[in-house]
């Protein structure tokens, strides 16, 4: 068995820049899918937000990993608005807690976090698995990492799956009939159209599969 | 159908907002400043010691609102997002404390779940700042059911009416519960629905929302480009105002005799002539129905853009409403008696 | 390019602005009344007498111009004939007739072939019925080379500010050659300047009177939707007002140092997000040509139905007109200290 | 030589029924001629003065044709307003006060009867030829008309020549530069379009050439 790499503030940088490169290039379509059951803006938030992300964490990298999560939640809190800005803004946040000073992290931390994240989201939004929202993303690839790490999987192999699970949850998010957000308003003309915030939110996951793939 | 393309006075599509509030600030110099650190809209003679401060916010392309209704008898601060973004409680935090005269600070926030998370945010932020913050969500579109199912009603119409109201309210004095169950009355005795002929284009998408067939309508629709909740053919105007007329009575059930103020509101693009002709037919309509129109309000208050549509509040007047609706005003957006 | 289709509010095409001032009528009883049989709006408490009174009219489509222009200091009555059709002779008559209160009726006329030979016809009858009546042409558009080989510069933005500004002059008591003198005086200080970013719909025609192609814009329109002078790129905001700016103060020469009246009109389909920010490059360059823009007005005053665009009419003001366009004013479409 | 038919009260009443029928029919395309360099109402404008003129002589078969032209003119000015209402409306006035209260009107007074609308227009309207207005139709029309009666030819056959030459006068409009009018804003964009009113003017001529025919 191969010894785990320790994960640290470069990663969470590597992460964010992951994201950030990610959701730019998909920008005109996640604002495409915002346009059909929302209000057109979603690409350009997330954009916004992570560019102001990578800008705060600038020359940040010997700091600790939970500490850049929080300046990371904090800095869309600032910058983003809308609904995504305080739900990611405060996952994030919610996620660096978690690791506190700790200058490294590993698999199982990173679980963690990401547990964390996922439980200020819905406790923010209320909302449940199912109301098309980046719940529906998110937690799928939450429960598959744990499975996964608890098997003793890699962190970045258990990413992967994880990621997968958040694209299926994304794409299953398609014929369901929203119950929050703006997509709500639309009753039953957001069936068909698949979410923008569970697709940048597995855009998010594919990031941190790659920023931890490079860090081992 | 052909993509319509935008074509709008700006210069870089990212920095729309920000332009057009330092023109605002530029035109009414004597009633605001504009604050572009902290991207907030400020009431000249902000904070003022012992008024109760009343501040909005919400996302950019709905102007006049809130930009336009700071001053006298109406907002203290207002606190504009991107365009149809909520702004961040960075925003509502600073214009909290820079409006804040001991008294007390209402936030009229339209129930949007961006801005009402946002919003509370900022209210948690300026209660570790030790000051009295009364958030008063706005939920009086009709289109959308408040239930479980939905992320409740849309805040529209009621906002421009709350916002004078509550600031005629806070303006002669009254403490910080009395403004917000003002904003609260106005709330609950108000209802909207709108209706939309053509999409907006936000500037940084660069294209419609939606596209409309030719002849279609979209009704119920809220202030943010967005669909609504089902497309109809675009009838007369007789039609379309019996469609919202029903919606809005039929929910707001005001008692016969009962004395209303007519808010006939145009969504940007929709010229005066159009909301003046649908004006004469919902005066006929709510009279048939049994209330009195004794007030009303006529024009692009609460927009989208250069959305072509209009949307109808009607608001249950009692004494004290109408007494502070008639009470003077004097913001870039609303003005009389003063 | 593919036609644009018209999506209105109304019912019979043919009834638009009779029944949009029935609209303006119910809306406003304590300002003004609507004759139907004359097709005119008439000031409430008219005739006044000893007052000098002020008509204006032409086309309608250009709303709030002139019918939401009607009462305390500004307009008399205002005859509106079909979209973009002057007035006939029979409206001005019926309107100075109902208004003359012995001291002589002020005929307010945009430069148009069409509404000169319709008030020179009335004023020729009123003049039989022993009426005193003086008939100033407002001629502000620089886009149009006042030559022999054109019918003179059109009336456009100066019009509602000499409407604005003279209205006060004879609700102060002032008498006909006074207020006369005063609508040519706005005029003689005043230029304008239109840009247009798409074609209008008249109801009756039910399609564009001109297409854009993509990324043009017209040069130098007046507020017909007649196609402008010439068509260009759309530039940015700042290039639009360079040329803006440009062509009204070349022609209008004020000296340094000078105050003047910035008012930014939206056509009718811009949105005010995109005329406060005009103004802002508007306000920057005034001041960099060396005139002080103490007063603004900026907002859909002078329309062309949903034509999206803009006008600049910069009125190089004096004390006298400063304080009367200061003086208290209470009509639907212009309203304060009052 | 034949007798030639007079003409009366029946035949104003019929060549107004005519222009009614031909503006109304060509009101699409009048309107189209006046957006490309005016604003669109042409088209209207006459059809609603012409059927006002129509209702409001319905009945006065009777009444002598100066009469009638008066009452047509009138209306005109009372329906139309915009630059056509007043320019017509007194031409019809100028016209009809020609013949008085003669119960009937031969050629040579046909010619003077046109003559008196043309000066009537040029006076109000201050257009001269090639200022690309209906003068640019009218005056042909009238010099043609007044050469051929005086050379002895019927009303009917008169008309037909004049008619022609308000339709050569029209089709002369195309590459004016406009003078005069809403057109002439647009400078040189003017140029390469029909007058609207030009057009309208040589439809005038032809109803009246239908309705003196039908006449004889
Ligand atoms: N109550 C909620 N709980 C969780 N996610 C939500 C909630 N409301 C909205 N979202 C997510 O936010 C996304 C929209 O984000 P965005 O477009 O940036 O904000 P806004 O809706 O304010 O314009 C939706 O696609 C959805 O995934
Ligand atoms: N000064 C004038 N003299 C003669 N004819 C004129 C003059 N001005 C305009 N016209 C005619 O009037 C026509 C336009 O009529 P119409 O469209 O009904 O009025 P408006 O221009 O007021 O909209 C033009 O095509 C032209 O033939
Ligand atoms: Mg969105
Ligand atoms: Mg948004
Ligand atoms: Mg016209
Ligand atoms: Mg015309």
């Amino acid at each position: 068995m191969p010894i785990e790499q320790a994960l640290n503030g470069a990663t969470v940088i590597s992460w964010m820049r992951e994201i950030e490169s990610s959701v730019r290039a998909q920008r005109d379509y996640l604002t495409q899918l915002d346009s059909a059951i929302g209000d057109g803006d979603h690409g350009t938030n997330v954009t916004r937000g992570f560019a102001s992300v990578v800008e705060a964490l600038n020359g940040e990298k010997d700091a600790p990993p939970g500490r850049l999560l929080i300046l990371a939640g904090r800095t869309l809190v600032s910058t983003v608005g809308g609904a995504s800005g305080p739900l990611w803004g405060s996952a994030l946040r919610s996620g660096g807690r978690v690791l506190g000073d700790s200058p490294t992290f590993d698999g199982q931390q990173l679980v963690e976090v990401l547990a964390a994240a996922l439980a200020s989201i819905k406790e923010l939004g209320a909302a449940a698995p199912g109301d098309k929202t980046m719940v529906d993303a998110l937690e799928p690839a939450v429960d598959k990492l744990r499975g996964e790490v608890a098997a003793g999987a890699q962190p970045a192999a258990a990413l992967a799956s994880a990621a997968a699970a958040a694209e299926a949850g994304m794409e299953a998010t398609v014929p369901l009939q929203a119950r929050k957000g703006r997509a709500s308003y639309l009753g039953e003309r957001s069936i068909g159209h698949q979410d923008p915030g569970a697709t940048s939110t597995a855009l998010i996951l594919r990031a941190l599969e790659r920023a931890v793939a490079a860090s081992s | 159908m052909a993509e319509t393309k935008m074509r709008k006075f700006m210069n870089d599509p990212a920095n729309v907002v920000k332009e057009s509030l330092a023109g605002l600030a530029a035109a009414h110099p004597n009633l605001l400043r504009y604050d572009s650190a902290a991207q907030i809209v400020v009431r000249k003679d902000a904070p003022k010691q012992g008024k109760v401060a009343l501040i909005s916010g919400g996302g950019s392309g709905h102007e006049p609102l809130h930009g336009g209704f700071v001053g006298l008898g109406m907002l203290d601060a207002a606190c504009p997002g991107e365009v149809f973004t909520s702004p961040v409680p960075d925003q509502m935090l600073a214009a909290t404390k820079a409006v804040d005269g001991g008294a007390g600070v209402v936030h009229i926030v339209k129930n949007y779940t961006g801005d009402v998370m946002n919003f509370k945010m900022a209210a948690e932020d300026a209660a570790d700042d030790g000051i009295k913050v009364s958030a008063i969500v706005i939920d009086d579109d009709v289109a959308v059911q408040d239930s479980l199912y939905t992320a409740g009603r849309r805040g529209v119409g009621a906002t421009v009416l709350a916002e004078k109201i509550a600031g005629a309210a806070a303006e002669s004095g009254a403490d910080l519960t009395t403004v917000s169950d003002t904003v609260k009355r106005v709330n609950e005795r108000a209802r909207s629905f709108g209706v939309a002929l053509s999409s907006c284009i936000p500037p940084a998408a660069g294209k419609p929302i939606f596209d409309l067939p030719e002849g279609e309508i979209e009704l119920g629709i809220g202030i943010h480009g967005e669909p609504g909740r089902r497309r109809a053919q675009l009838g007369s105007a007789a039609e379309v105002v019996d469609v919202m007329v029903e919606a809005v009575m039929s929910d707001l059930k005001p008692s016969r005799g009962s004395q209303v103020l007519a808010f006939v509101n145009g969504m940007g693009g929709t010229p005066l002539i159009e909301l003046y002709l649908l004006y004469a037919e919902v005066d006929r309509k709510l009279r048939a129905a049994g209330v009195e129109p004794v007030r009303n309000l006529i024009g692009d208050y609460i927009t989208s853009l250069e959305m072509a549509g209009a949307s109808l509040t009607v608001l249950h007047l009692d004494d004290d409403l109408l007494r502070l609706w008639d009470a003077p005003v004097h913001t870039p957006g609303l003005r009389w008696g003063a």
